[in-house]
Order: structure tokens, then sequence, then C-alpha cells
């Protein structure tokens, strides 16, 4: 029998490390058990979810100082990793917020125990993602925040499209990871570990065949690029986008976006370029793939067909699923450059595209909730039904463009500035035409807002203080952001390093 | 011959081309499914095969037990998802659920 | 030829044979049978490459409660009685992009698969992988066990939710 | 004042107006009628410390280049981004341009504007615009430059798009936000060159750096591509051609609108602009400035002269005095192109105004009569507004004379001595360049012509409907800021002799900065001779280049053409205008009948033999044939000539300008589409499309 004192010590530090994550366990269980002993209410489980990431939230702040490799290297706590939890725990609460005043859940059901319940599942498959170091803790963390999006999504079941688009993203998912899995199985073939740090460390000693390395690496891709929705791997963006109920598609843009991105940077980092230091702003990408263009390649695709299609998008929601793909291009491109400086403009770029696209997508709720459309023309006017939430939706789009003086501008300064650094001019400039394009589709949600179809303002919209809380609650963040945007920096120049060092 | 790693590679290789012709051309859902878990069983006998030629890698070994286990769970979700569509459209054939497009 | 060689063979076939019929097979029925052949077939490989744990289990969960699963899915949602129970194929021309794309990267992988230096290093004797795949599993794969319950309780409210027909 | 309280009190001043936003954008329904008092009251606020400022940087400091700050903002990557602001001499200038035009527009609007029932957001947006354009001011860096430049678009678009009811105005709006991106595309590009080459958004940085001799890429031609660069950002917010098609649509604003935004500030915002970064332009860059410029002064002069709009007319006269600016700034009158920006917009406001107060008489008269077809903007409905409104006329006729360059008026100061610049500086040049000065003396003549022509048909004579009959005077808050502006148009201002600005106190504030250029790569004639001039020349007494020297040569003859020139012109639309309507009591289409061919061809002959040389011949020949075709109501060859420019220009618009904005809308619009049908919504489609990009990526990265 061996000593397994070192073991048992090793597992009370790791289990010291995961409180966030128990917490969000223990919230699921209490949501569970809530749900079902008061069947009256309707929210109770909404409650306590929130009260669990307001846990979370106040364990993620103590945790602020902690960096360690838990449970045998399965999961790397980091401040990278808790920079993207903040992202994906905000988006979380605001999306339970949002689900509060929803109409399109409610009309639906009398009760959301389930709702609220996969939400902190959904939490806490990706809050393993954004520190999982070994490939089976990678597929496990993908699988366990998509099966609950898959549900979610079609949370609605009683509409057809929501069925629908449950249906297609389940068969997508299952097929992306599938493929993700079998890239893995050859990447353990080739070095014959499980464990990121392994596998770098493996492929910096030994010279691998570089066809092998090469398929696995894009069958992983295909993987990461399902989740961040990269193209050409980003079929069922719109469809789900379009199909499933707002919020849940408000989160799966932000937050499992967010998530995707942690990984996938945290897997570059570690398996794919020179481990063992401890801070070296520019990663060396080992071998003699140049993952630098695999990456820009794909940025390029993303923004670009995101942009143009996006140009011919009717509904807002389906729009704003184009310009989500869009903003995951631009994000790749800071991902192309491996280095801490894209890392730090990823994170930078990912906080303020949090605010501006849950904003956007809040009010495309409380739009579809007075209308009953998600067309575009239902917004025919809108700046003059409604003036705050008119106001407010031309900022989070003038964000979305990546104008100045709103947050979207200093993300996107970021990104280029870190990626004009790193010498890839081309990739800035296919960046700033296609913001030029994405002007065009943004603008003409405004113009229908204040332009069009002036004759029916006479219809006010009027929305109940708290919504118009909600609504400010990120309007305003965006414009500060825009201006005084210092703390989010530093917070980000602080957290651009992922751990690499065993 | 001696049986060896690229005997079982193949089939493996086989196994997820035969899957992923299954999902794209068979248009009842149910065989889609089918399809699906062809092609996880042939990443299975990859990480098996590699934990045999590796050396007795157990880790392989146990890729292959996680990847059962959410096989298991993801093909519950995909057929309870499936019941729902049939509440819908009376069918699962995939082909015809294609209201959002473009 | 020695034995293990037969048994390779054989097992081949039947996996790759069956699994040919399931997705080739126009009655899902034929088809979900055929799987279990495919499973079967899989659970062999997994003896011969030292995994009987993993075979046991493949028999279990896959035969045991995938299929049957699969088979509910399928008298579920298809008419026994009817036409329906045949599952025809999309259109000939995504049936040709099928067709070309799978045999593609089925070539594809299989220059990979025979052209590759593996990392491959001799087995020392093993009676029992049962084990050692416990010990994996309860120490440095306690994480992800642990985890995996949680996904299989979510997977478990989220179908039973998706599943029931009352609100 | 010391420079921390001068320091201080700008950022007063540049946050006033935004409070005056603030309070009218939130509480203006609360406020009602009173958010007009209270965005007056601000702004009278704003305009005494803008003038504190100005009196204290002009007169304490005047000898010094600029009073400026800088701090590090934040710093991505390997850069330090630094922002900051200052108060230069010009800097100075346009502090009390802005404010004190913009607390007459908001004196103005309170009877213009009175019983819209969006007033009190008429206050907010003229708040927010004030403010964007002190922004500009201000900006010590392209960074902060290109945000304000940026505010400036957006409050512009929300103010001429003010009347959104009115499909027009809206269209305009749109129409001005679009063709500034294209400008503001280049601005982009340029200021990308700059930085990426010095590290930093900095004026003094990159200055100092092409002093040094470091050049964009090591290579001349970029620097010259980022000075055109930068000066394309300025070539849509002051309206050049081929990017002035957007001004005159803009008119659909309200009137105070075009006074402030179209006449004064912010089309004066490129020129600014062009004047700040003076240090940076090469010579291949100055020369592309000067042809621009030359070209919008001409072209939209011709334009001019056929215009019916009151508005229309001062307009296209508005974008021939921007050419002008900009034209004197290419051939490296900087004082003479910076001083006619300072005129222009005391004058322009002015004529805008009058304007302003026309309009919003006839509306009276129109509505007194319950008339509500007519056309209160066109001129042939005016007439006899002399008498009807007598204060109206006499600062309009004065400002009339200004931009006509007639001496004793500012305008004749500024003018005459771009014009002298011009002469010099094809003297200097020699070549083709000699056009430069020609095509600006024609269009100097022709503005003199159609000011006069819209004066004449407006005030003068009889009224022409009884609309223009029962016209009424208006009240003080509207007569008042054009007296104030009428007077700030008398030479006095600026310089002690009525026929010489450059022993003003202007031409001794307002020095031609030196060039930071190689001397390789500029005009030698700019250049500072610093063997002639000690260094500690500096101030009033500064050192002159060979062009300033040159100019002080043409002086005078410069003074005799204008002068003969404007003269010509105002004689001639009496000519046609007054005497014809004295002498024939018949309709107007029997009066231009009357007036036969010959007196036309006359004056085609005249004008063109004196002035134009052989090769405005040819076109005058085309000029006649084309009368011929169209038969109707062109009386006179200058019109046709008008006709045709704008129709080259129009042709040019819709299938240059236009046609650009197309094509790029339908390439990407092309490709979308096709992109889209990817999308079939089959989801086994979808999984195909996963493999063929697995496959696709595998070997093309193989």
């Amino acid at each position: 029998m061996t000593d397994i004192t070192p073991f048992t010590t090793h597992l009370l530090q790791s289990m010291q490390a995961f409180v966030p994550e128990t917490a969000l366990i223990v919230t699921f269980l209490l949501a569970l058990a809530a749900d079902l002993i008061w069947k009256k209410q309707r929210h109770i489980s909404g409650y306590m979810a929130l009260a669990g990431f307001i846990v979370t939230g106040f364990l993620l702040v103590q945790q602020q100082s902690v960096t360690g490799i838990t449970f045998s290297g399965m999961l790397v706590i980091d401040h990278f990793g808790i920079f993207i939890k903040w992202v994906i725990l905000l988006s979380a609460m605001l999306v339970v917020l949002f689900s509060f005043i929803s109409g399109e859940l409610h009309q639906a059901y009398t009760r959301l125990g389930e709702y609220y319940i996969l939400i902190v599942g959904m939490v806490f498959g990706m809050f393993l993602l954004t520190g999982a170091s070994n490939l089976v803790m990678i597929y496990l963390a993908i699988e366990t925040m998509s099966i609950s999006s898959y549900i979610l999504s079609g949370y609605t079941k009683f509409v057809r499209r929501a069925s629908e688009a449950s249906m297609k993203y389940v068969i997508y998912g299952a097929v992306s990871s599938g493929v993700m899995v079998y890239g893995f199985s050859l990447l353990f073939g080739l070095t014959g570990s499980l464990q990121l740090h392994d596998i770098g460390a493996y492929l910096q000693q030994h010279s691998v065949d570089n066809l092998t390395l090469l398929m696995a690496g894009i069958m992983i891709l295909a993987g990461f690029g399902y989740k961040i929705s990269a193209v050409p791997f980003h079929y069922w963006t719109p469809d789900v986008y379009e199909g499933a109920p707002v919020t849940i598609t408000a989160l799966l843009s932000v937050a499992s976006k967010a998530a995707g991105f942690a990984a996938m940077l945290r897997f570059f980092r570690l398996a794919f370029t020179a481990p063992f230091t401890a801070v070296d702003a520019d990663w060396t990408v080992i071998g003699s793939i140049d993952w630098h263009f695999v990456l820009a390649v794909l940025a390029v695709l993303t923004m670009t067909l995101g942009n143009l299609v996006a140009l011919w998008q009717s509904n807002m929601k389906r729009m704003l699923a184009y310009s989500s793909i869009a903003h995951a291009g631009y994000m790749l491109m800071a991902v192309a450059v491996l280095n801490d400086t894209g890392v730090a403009a990823i994170l930078i770029y990912f906080f303020t595209y949090m605010i501006m696209n849950l904003g956007a997508f809040l009010i495309v709720q409380l739009v579809a909730d007075k209308t009953g459309s998600e067309d575009l023309e239902a917004y025919s006017g809108l700046g003059y039904r409604s003036p705050l939430i008119g106001v407010a939706l031309t900022v989070f789009l003038i964000s979305l463009t990546g104008l100045p003086p709103t947050a979207g501008f200093i993300g996107k300064l970021y990104v280029f500035t870190s990626v004009i650094s790193a010498g890839y001019v081309w990739l800035a400039i296919v960046g700033v035409l296609n913001s030029v394009v994405s002007l065009y589709y943004y603008v003409r949600v405004i113009r229908n807002m204040y332009l069009r179809d002036v004759e029916s303002q006479g219809s006010k919209i009027t929305f109940t203080p708290a919504v118009l809380a909600l609504v400010l609650l990120l309007a305003v963040p965006t414009l500060i952001l825009g201006i005084w945007f210092g703390p989010l920096v530093d917070w980000a120049n602080l957290s651009m390093a992922i751990t690499a060092f065993h | 011959m001696e049986i060896g790693l690229s005997h079982y590679l193949i089939i493996s290789a086989l196994l997820f081309s035969l899957g992923l012709y299954g999902v794209i051309s068979r248009k009842h859902a149910v065989m889609v499914l089918m399809g699906l878990e062809l092609i996880l069983n042939a990443a299975n006998i990859n990480f098996v095969a590699f934990a045999r030629f590796g050396g007795m890698n157990m880790d392989g070994q146990v890729a292959a037990v996680f990847v059962i286990i959410l096989a298991a769970a993801e093909a519950a979700v995909a057929l309870a998802i499936l019941l729902n569509i049939y509440q819908h459209f009376k069918h699962v054939n995939l082909d015809e659920v294609d209201q959002m497009k473009e | 030829m020695d034995l293990t060689t037969l048994a390779f063979y054989f097992f081949a076939a039947l996996t790759l044979g069956f699994g040919a019929v399931v997705v080739m097979s126009r009655n899902i029925l034929h088809a979900a049978f055929s799987l279990l052949f495919t499973f079967f077939g899989i659970a062999g490989l997994y003896v011969l490459l030292f995994a009987d744990f993993l075979a046991i289990t493949q028999i279990m969960i896959y035969i045991g409660g995938i299929l049957i699963l699969i088979i509910f899915g399928v008298m579920l949602t298809t008419h026994i009685t009817g036409v329906d129970v045949k599952s025809g194929r999309t259109g000939s021309i995504q049936l040709g992009g099928a067709v070309l794309v799978t045999l593609a990267l089925a070539a594809t992988l299989i220059i990979i698969a025979t052209g590759t230096a593996w990392n491959e290093s001799p087995a020392p004797e093993v009676t029992s992988t049962a084990e050692l795949i416990g010990t994996s599993l309860l120490t440095r794969y306690l994480l992800a066990f642990e985890a995996a319950s949680m996904l299989l309780l979510i997977a478990i409210v989220g179908a039973a939710f998706i599943a029931r027909k009352k609100n | 004042m010391t420079h921390d309280t001068l320091l201080t009190l700008s950022v007063f001043v540049l946050l006033t107006p935004l409070l005056s936003f603030m309070i009218n954008i939130f509480f203006g329904n609360k406020l009602g009628r009173l958010s007009g008092v209270v965005g007056t009251t601000i702004l009278g606020i704003d305009l005494l410390m803008a003038a504190l400022i100005a009196f204290s940087k002009l007169v304490t400091y005047g000898g010094e280049h600029i009073i400026q700050t800088r701090f590090e903002w934040f710093s991505p990557g390997s850069y330090a981004i630094s922002v900051g602001y200052g108060i230069d001499n010009i800097a100075a200038i346009m502090l009390m341009v802005v404010t004190l035009i913009s607390f007459l527009v908001h004196l103005f609007s309170t009877i213009y504007m009175e019983g819209d029932r969006r007033y009190p957001k008429f206050y907010a947006y003229l708040g927010l615009f004030t403010f964007s354009m002190l922004g500009i001011v201000m900006a010590n860096n392209f960074l902060m430059m290109y945000i304000f430049w940026e505010l400036v678009g957006i409050s512009s678009y929300l103010l001429i798009g003010f009347w959104y009811e009115k499909d027009s105005a809206s269209n305009a709006g749109k129409k001005a936000f679009i063709t500034n991106r294209i400008g503001d595309l280049g601005f982009f590009a340029g200021i990308m060159i700059l930085f990426m080459t010095y590290g930093s958004f900095m004026f003094e940085d990159i200055f100092a750096g092409i002093a040094s001799g470091t050049l964009p890429f090591n290579n001349p031609t970029m620097l010259t591509l980022a000075g055109i660069g930068i000066f394309m950002g300025a070539m849509g917010k002051s309206a050049q051609w081929p990017l002035h098609v957007w001004l005159p649509d803009a008119m659909e604003g309200p009137t105070p609108v075009s006074a402030l935004i179209h006449a004064a500030t912010m089309v004066a915002a490129g020129v600014y602009l062009v004047a700040k970064v003076f240090w940076m332009f090469t010579a291949d860059a100055l020369t592309f400035i000067a042809i621009i410029g030359t070209i919008t002064a001409f072209v939209s002069a011709t334009i001019a002269i056929t215009q019916v709009d009151f508005k229309k007319v001062l307009a296209y006269s508005t974008v021939s005095q921007l050419g002008f600016m900009i034209m004197s700034l290419g051939t490296g009158g900087y004082t003479n192109g910076f001083f006619h920006l300072v005129t222009h917009a005391w004058f322009k406001a002015a004529l805008f105004l009058a304007a302003g107060s026309v309009i919003h008489a006839m509306h009276h008269a129109m509505h007194h009569m319950h008339d509500h077809h007519s056309d209160p903007q066109d001129i042939n409905n005016m007439g006899g507004l002399r008498k009807t409104m007598p204060w109206t006329y006499r600062t309009f006729l004065f400002v009339t004379l200004a931009l006509a360059g007639i001496p004793l008026t500012s305008g004749f100061l500024s003018k005459d001595g771009i014009l002298a610049g011009t002469l010099a500086w094809a003297k200097l040049t020699g070549g083709w360049h000699w056009i430069v000065p020609v095509m600006a003396f024609t269009a100097a003549g022709m503005t003199a012509f159609y000011m006069f022509r819209l004066t004449i048909v407006a005030f003068h004579g009889e009224p022409k409907t009884k609309i223009a009959g029962h016209t009424h005077e208006n009240p003080v808050r509207i007569v008042l800021p054009l007296v104030v502006l009428s007077v700030l148009s008398v030479w006095f201002f600026y310089s002690p002799n009525p026929i010489d600005a450059s022993v003003g106190w202007f031409h001794a504030r307002v020095v031609q900065p030196e060039t930071a250029v190689p001397a390789a790569y500029q005009w030698e004639f700019l250049i500072q001779d610093h063997q002639a001039a000690p260094a500690e020349n500096h101030g009033s007494h500064h050192a002159l280049n060979a062009l300033q020297e040159e100019t002080h040569h043409y002086h005078y003859l410069a003074m005799f053409l204008s002068l003969l020139i404007a003269g010509t012109g105002i004689a001639l639309a009496f000519a046609i205008y007054q005497y014809k309507l004295i002498s024939a009591d018949a309709l107007e289409k029997r009066f231009k009948k009357l007036h036969t061919f010959s007196y036309n061809k006359w004056y085609f002959d005249e004008l063109y033999h004196a002035t134009v040389i052989a090769l405005m011949l040819a076109v005058s020949k085309a000029m006649a044939w084309f009368d011929s075709v169209v038969v109707d109501g062109i009386v006179n060859l200058s019109a046709g000539l008008a006709t045709v420019a704008g129709k080259v220009t129009g042709l040019f618009d819709h299938v240059v300008v236009d046609g650009a904005v197309n094509l790029t809308a339908r390439v990407t619009g092309f490709f979308g589409s096709r992109l889209r049908k990817l999308q079939t919504g089959n989801i086994q489609f979808y999984v195909v499309m996963l493999l063929l990009g697995v496959i696709l990526l595998f070997y093309f990265f193989v």
C-alpha cells in the first residue's frame, strides 16, 4: 500500500481552491430542492441562483490571490481564469435578472425551476472549462455546459422555433465535440499524455509528425471553434440564437463564448507554446506549424463572414448572432498573435463586449415583449416611442461598432494595438475594414429608430422603473468604460499571464 | 502479419468516417444519433489502442471511460430533445426541420 | 495466423461490417440491432487491447443503456406499423457531398494513422485493468469523476424536463 | 493669469456647454420655454470665460507658441498614450469665434425656434455641438481631435436632421454623416501612419519626430500620404470638392443651425485642422491641398450663381469661401487662410442669420395670409424687403460687401491677402500653377456677382408677391445678433489700415509656424532664413520667408485686380437685375426674352476676354451651344457656365462619389448575399460544412 498522505494533503489544498465551484454545486442542489418544496413560488430557484452567484462572487474575491495547479493537474487556478470567471458570473447574474422580467418565459410557464437550475449547471461547466488543463477535463467541462445549453435553448419547448434550435444545437454540438475528442485521441497518441503541461513538454523535447499534429490541432480547433462560433464551425450559431429564448441567447453569446476562449487560450498556451517560464510575454510556438497563421486565417474568415451576412438580416436576434460571430473574429485576431498582450486585449474586449452585447440583447428582449416582434421593422420610431430605450440601444450599437467614446472602442483599440505591435498589420487592416462594414448594419437599426416611420410614434412604450434601471445599469458603464477604463486595463494586465510552469 | 497499432487506428478511422456518413446522410434523427455513437466509439478505440501500445498508459483507458459516460448523457438529452421535436413536427426527419435559415 | 490475429480480424469485421449496416440500412430497427453487434465487436477489440474493464463497461453501458435508450427513441418517434420505420436518405446532392467528405476524411485519417511515428513503448504485463482504472478515477481523475456525476445530474434534470409532456 | 489658471479655465470653457446639454436633455421637458433662457445664459457665461482666455493668451502670452498640458492616459502594450489640451493663438481666436457665434445663435433661436415642439432638445443639441467643437479647438493631439471630430459629426447629424419628419431633412442628415465618414477614413489612416511611426498621438511629439528627420516607414511619400490622409478628414468637414455635396443639402436644418455649423464653426474645423498641423505638410501635400481648395472655390462659385433658394446661394458661397481658405493654406498663406476663416465666420454667420430673419418674416407673413404652399426661401417670392425689413437689409448689405471683398470691410483684408498669396505662390513655383490665381480671381468676381444678385432680387425693387409685401422687421433678439456680427466685419477690428492687414494685430499674433518637414521635401520659400532672422526675433517681429516677401510685393496688384473684378461683378449684377427690374414692368418671362443674346454675349466676351485665357474660349463655345439647347430661361452665359459646371460636378458626385459608395455596398452585399445562402437551415448540411472546414483547413495549411 502506498502512502496516501501527500495525496490527501494535495486534495485538501485543491478543495480550498475549489470553493467557488463548490458553491455553485451547492447552489444547484439547493435550487433543485427549493423548487421541489415551494412549488407555488415561480422564481424561487431564480432567487436561489442569484444568491448563489453572489456568494460565488464573494468567494472569487477571496481567491483573487490564489494561483496554483490543483487536483493532480486537472484544474489550474490563476488570475487569467478568475478574470474570465468574473465575466461568466456577471453575465449569468445579469441574465438571471433579465429572466425575472422576461415575458417570453412567463407566457409559457408558471414555474421556471429547471431553467434557473440549468443556468447554474451551465455556469459550473463554464467555470470548470476556464481552469481545465487536462484533455479529459476540457471535454467534460464542454459537455457539462453544452448539455445545459442544449436544454436551455429549447426551454420554451412549446415554441416550434425553440425546439428546432435545441435539436440543431444538440446534433451540431455532438458532432463537434466528437470531432474534438477524436483530435484529443490523436494528440494523446502523439504525446502519450492527456495533461496539457506534459503535452507541451513532450512536444518541446521530441519532434513529432507535423501532419498528424496539424490534423489533431484542427480537429481540436473545431471543438473550440464551435464554442466560440468561429467560421467554419459557426453554422449552428444563427439558428440557435434566433430560436432560443433571448435570455439564453444572451448568455450563449457572452458567457459560453468567454469560456470557450479561455479554454482555447489555455490549450494553446500550455500545449502548443513553450512552457517552463513564469513570465514570458511572447510565447514561443513549438514545432514548425505556424499556428499564428492558422488562427489569423480563422479570424479573417470569422469576422468577414459574420459582418457580410449580418448586412442581410432583418431579425434583430439573427443580426446580433452574426454580429457575435464577427466579434469572435476580432478577438481571434488577438489570439492569433499568441502573446500576453493579446491575452490582455481579449480580456479587455470580453469585459466590454459583455456589457454592450448583453445590453443589446436586453433591449431586443424588452422590445419583443412589448411589440411581439424581433423584426427590424419593430424598431421603427422606437427612439420616440421610448426615448431612453432608444438612446440606450444607440449607445450599445455604437459600442458594438467600436466608435468612441464607448467601451467597444476601448476593446477594439486594445485588440488592434496588440495585433499591430505583434507585426500583423495586414490583419489589423482587415479588422478595420470589417468594422467599417459593420457600421452599415448597426446604423441601420439606429436609422430605423430615429428616422423611419415617424407617424406611428403616437403609441408610447413605457417600462417600469426597475426595467429602465436595468437598462441604465448596462448603458452607463458602456459609456463610462469608454472614458475611464484604467482599472479594467490594470486588471487585465494583471491577469494576462496564463500559468504555464509546472 | 503482427497486429499493430496502425491496424486499430485504421479501424477507428473507418468507423469514424462511417459515423460521419451516417450523421450526414440519414433523415431520421435517431439514426443520426447512432452515427454519433459510432464517432465516439471510434475515438475510444484510438484511446484504448494508444494506451495499449504506449506502454499500457492507463490515461487512455480512463479517457475512454469518460467518453462512454458522456456519450450516455448526451444520448439521453438528445433523445429527449427529439421527443420534443416529434411533438411539434410529428416526425423527426432532420431535413424537414429547417424553418430558420439564411 | 495465431488466435489473437484471427480474433482481431473477426472483431474488426464485426465492428465495421455492422457499422456499415447501421449507417446504410433503410430500416431503423435493423440499424439499431446492427449497432448492438458493432458495440459487441468493439468490446472484443478492447479485450484484445488488454482493456477488460472497458470491454465490460462497453457492454454494460452501451448495449445495456444507450442502445436501449435508442430503441426507445425509435419506438417513441416512429409509427412502428407504418412505413415510417424506414428512414430515407437526404437529397442526392447532399448525399454525394457526404460520400466525398467522408471518403476524403477517411483517406486522410488512414494516411495519418499509418504514416505517423506514434508514441509507442512496450507494454508491461497486466493482469486486470479494473484496479488501475479504479485507482486513477479516485486519485488523479477524482475531480473529473465528481464532475461527471454533476454532469449526469444536469443531464437527468434537463432530459426529464424537456421530454415531459405537461408543463 | 498664470498658465495654470488659464488651463483650468479652459476646462470650464469646454465643459460649460456640456452642462447646458445635460440640463436640457434631462430636464428639458420640465423647463419648456425656459430651456432657451438657460442655454443662452450658460453660453453667455461661457463666452465671457472664453473672452478672458483669448485676451490673456493673445495679449499676455502672445509670443509663446502654446500653453498646454499633457498626461498619460493609458498604455496598451508597449505604447504609452498621452493626451492633453492646449491653447495657442489660433485656438484662442477660435474659442472666441465658436463661443460668440454659438451665443448669438442661442439668442437668435429663442425667437426663431419659438413654438417648435422639440425646442428644449434643440438647445440640448446646440450645447452638445458647442462642446464638441470646443474640444476640437483645444485638442493638442490627434486622438482627442479624432474623438471630438466624430462627436461634432454626430451632433451635427442630430441638428441637420432635427426636423426629421421631413424626408429631405433626415436624408440630408444621413448624407452629411456618410460623406464625412469617407473623409474620416482617410483621416484615420493618416493618424495611424503617424502613430505607427512616432508612437504618439501628440502633435508636439509627431512634429518633433518629423523635424528630427524620422520619416514614416523611412519614406517621404508616406509623410505626404499621411498629410493627405489627414487633409481628407478636413475635406469632409470643410466640404471640399469632391466631398462638398453634403453641405448644401444640410441647409435642411433650422437656419440658426446653418449659421452656427455650416457657416462659422464646424465647416471651419477642417481649415482649423489643416492650420493646426501645417507643420507637417510636405510640398506635395501642400500642392494637393491648394488644388483641391482652388477647384472647390471655383466650382461652387459657378453653381451659386443660378440658385434661387436663399439658403442654397449662401451654402454654395460658403463652400466657395472654404475653398479659398484651403487654397490659401495650400499655397503657404497660413496667416491669410486662417484670417479669412475668422472674418468669414462673422460675416457668413451674419448672412445666414439674416436669411433666417427673412425666412422667419416670410413664414409669419404666409401664416398671416393663410398661405401654406409658397416657398418662403425662394428669392423669386421676395423683393422689396429693403423697406419692410430695414435692419435686416442694412446688415445684410454690409456683410455682402464684406463677402464680396470691398475695402473697409474685414472680408477685403483677408481675401486680398489670399489672392496676393496665390499670385506670389504661382510666381515662385511657376508653370501651370498660374491657374490657381486665375481661378481664384474668377471665383472672387463671381462671388461679388451672385451676392449682389441675391441682395437685389430679394431686397430691392417692388415685392414680387403679396407675402413679401406683408413681411415685417423681426424683434430685437433676432436683429441684435445681426448687428453685432456686422460690426465685427469692420476692418477696424483687425488692422488700423483699411487696406493692409499685415500691420494689424492679427498678423502679429498668427504667425506662420516653421515647417517641421525636412528641407528636401518642402518648398524652399517656406523655410525661414535663420541667417537673416535671428532666433530671438519671435512674436510680432518675426522673420519673413520668401513667400511672405513676395506676397507683399503683390499686395497692391492683387488689391487692384480684385477690386476691378469684384466691381465688375457688382456692376453686372446691378445691370442685369436692378436696372431691368426698374426698366421693365413686364412679367419675368417677358423680361428674360427682352434681353437678347447680344447683351449676354457681350457680357460673356467682356468677362472672359479680360480674364480668362484661350482655354476658356473653347469652353465658352460649348457654353453657347449648350445655351441654345437649354432654352428654358438661361439668360446669361455665366449661368450657362454654372450649369455645366454644376452638371459636371453633379455627374461626378453621382457617378464617382455615389458610385464608389454604392460599389462598396454592392460588393459587400453581393458576398453577404451569397454567403448567407450557406445557412440553409438544414443541420446535416451544417455538419457537412463543418467537416469540409476541417478538411480544407488541413490541406490549406499542409
